[in-house]
């Protein structure tokens, strides 16, 4: 059996090879261990990295860890070089995925119901984009097809589990603050009453 | 009144809708139909005008806002007993906007836990092709699959088996020493000079088998003295003939 | 001026994103410090990753500082990363294995004589897989070799012992029969013509 410490090592080893979120089952595999040992021995390490305020962090994505870069030094990463960014979500595919997130399993008509307009298109963007899938057909009439959120989602939001989204009913509070800074942000062609005649 | 309304694309007549309600700083709870109506019309037209194209769908809820105003219009309480029925026309439009504002304040902190998360950085897979060109070959065996192959083959051999114990039966009934015997003997006494040579018996069956019966059988006739057998030389041909009393008999 | 520590932690995370040898001169610029500062700041970093006994290390190429997995557990990173292919066995492999592993010790002659077909391709097989091997010699004629389950074929069903086999009722009657037909076949005519006289 190896020792807490050569574990460790080799998990950190193992994800910085790995770079994608490595499964806790296919680290487990590689000393023998169960999962759960593997899980609390990643987050020992992740807690370790947290409290020594390193540059590079541990982040878990569904029973899966990943070493990343520590947000606190962004702007000196970006002052050394421009890393290529994902492109940021439109409003409309937001909204969608939103409601998928927080009522998956979910039918296109029920998402479309909430909006009050189709989103077929929508939803083609945001399965290209690995960010939902197909997760079953619900019993209901033509047996329509259920959508979720993949671990893609959890990834480019920074999730660790479906579970740890913001509760939705605490959000109103949290938004307001964010509402008056997207208000300036989108401001796009402001038309006065006078003009609407 | 001066109020600005910003023209543009509404993620649905929703979020035109809660657009306007907050614009005029109404509460949800208290929408004014009347003056949200007009608003929401008056935009839709702005919109055609600038050749925008508008959806069905937010006709669709201007029709919906205008049967409402219509059925604000109709006094609210006749008798005691049909309140109920009578209840605020609003309702169900003002469940409709707050789901939708719920799921829009959803959307607005996912987006900023998206912009949050673009401060980080993961690293690609360093090259691991060493490792995958020479793959882990291991055995898959289950031990009911290895059971039953087992099984399988001992059923099969089984069948073999019955198959070959009743062939051989057959044949060691076709062909016994006594019939032998009796053959051999009517054959002696069919031919003329009551000779005939060994290979004469094999004619009809050269089978290890019959040759091994016909062989015990002359040995066996020679014992009792029914038959003279003799060999001229080496591996030549055995002659068989019929002996004594009998021999002359015949 | 940033802390020593903040400067620490930005060299990690800009190693981390940089991925190839990250040059001093680079680094340092992005602090408005001089390359010597820098490069005293990696290699302090260097040996703090050493002292720690991590399972990812700095290595210092040319005035330049890269992350590498430690070589200390280059093993399990070679398991995590080796695929693995799973083989199955022929049917007259399992067969054979069959055999040996209800009748052993058992020579080849005894096998073939129950399959009623040469199998000398088949054991080397079964031997090269380590799933079977030479047990000794039988007293026979030619002192034939005796074939017998190892470990390892044990270990592939999770058995400690090869009494752990589940029971076959019908192996002796068929082995048996098979056997006096053998004897049977084998009875050969031994009497010259000539011997006759």
């Amino acid at each position: 059996m190896s020792s807490n410490k050569v574990i460790k090592a080799a998990f950190e080893s193992m994800m910085f090879t790995w770079g994608e979120p490595l499964d806790v089952k296919l680290a487990a595999d590689v000393f023998g261990i169960t999962s759960k040992e593997a899980y609390d021995i990643f987050n020992e390490l992740k807690g370790e990295y947290d409290s020594q305020g390193r540059g590079i962090r541990i982040r878990e994505i569904n029973k899966a860890f990943q070493f990343v870069t520590s947000p606190d030094v962004y702007d000196y990463i970006e002052r050394l070089c421009t890393p290529s960014k994902q492109k940021k979500l439109s409003q409309a595919a937001l909204e969608v995925l939103a409601i998928i997130a927080y009522k998956q399993p979910v039918t296109r008509g029920e998402i479309e119901a909430v909006r009050g307009i189709k989103c077929e298109r929508v939803l083609e963007g945001l399965e290209n984009k690995n960010l939902i899938e197909e997760v079953g057909r619900s019993p209901g009439i033509g047996r329509p097809i259920l959508y979720g959120t993949t671990d893609m989602f959890l990834r480019n939001f920074g999730f660790t589990s479906i579970n740890e989204l913001p509760d939705i009913d605490d959000i109103e509070s949290v938004v307001h603050e964010q509402d008056e800074e997207g208000d300036s942000s989108q401001v796009t062609f402001n038309l006065s009453q006078g003009n609407m005649k | 009144m001066v109020y600005k309304v910003k023209l543009s694309t509404f993620e649905g007549p929703f979020d035109l809708l809660v657009h306007l309600i907050e614009n005029a700083r109404m509460s949800i709870y208290d929408i004014k139909v009347s003056e949200i109506t007009d608003q929401y019309i008056q935009y839709i037209d702005q919109m055609k005008k600038q050749e925008i194209e508008v959806a069905t769908e937010f006709i669709v809820l201007a029709a919906a806002l205008i049967e409402i105003k219509s059925r604000m219009l109709l006094p609210r309480t006749i008798s005691g007993e049909e309140v109920d029925e009578l209840a605020d026309p609003r309702e169900a439009l003002v469940e409709r906007i707050l789901e939708y504002k719920k799921f829009k304040n959803a959307a607005a902190a996912m987006e900023e836990a998206e912009k949050n998360n673009m401060r980080i950085f993961e690293k690609p897979q360093e090259d691991i092709t060493c490792f995958l060109e020479k793959p882990d070959e291991y055995l898959k065996m289950d031990i009911n699959q290895f059971v039953n192959s087992f099984n399988l083959f001992l059923r099969r051999k089984q069948k073999l088996e019955d198959i070959r114990k009743t062939y051989t039966r057959l044949e060691r009934q076709k062909i016994s020493e006594e019939q032998k015997i009796r053959y051999i003997r009517a054959l002696l006494h069919n031919t003329t000079g009551g000779e005939i040579t060994f290979a004469d018996l094999l004619r009809e069956d050269e089978s290890r088998y019959n040759t091994a019966v016909t062989f015990s059988s002359i040995l066996e006739m020679a014992k009792w003295n029914h038959i003279e057998l003799s060999q001229k030389r080496n591996f030549g041909p055995i002659f068989i003939k019929a002996a004594g009393e009998e021999g002359v008999n015949a």
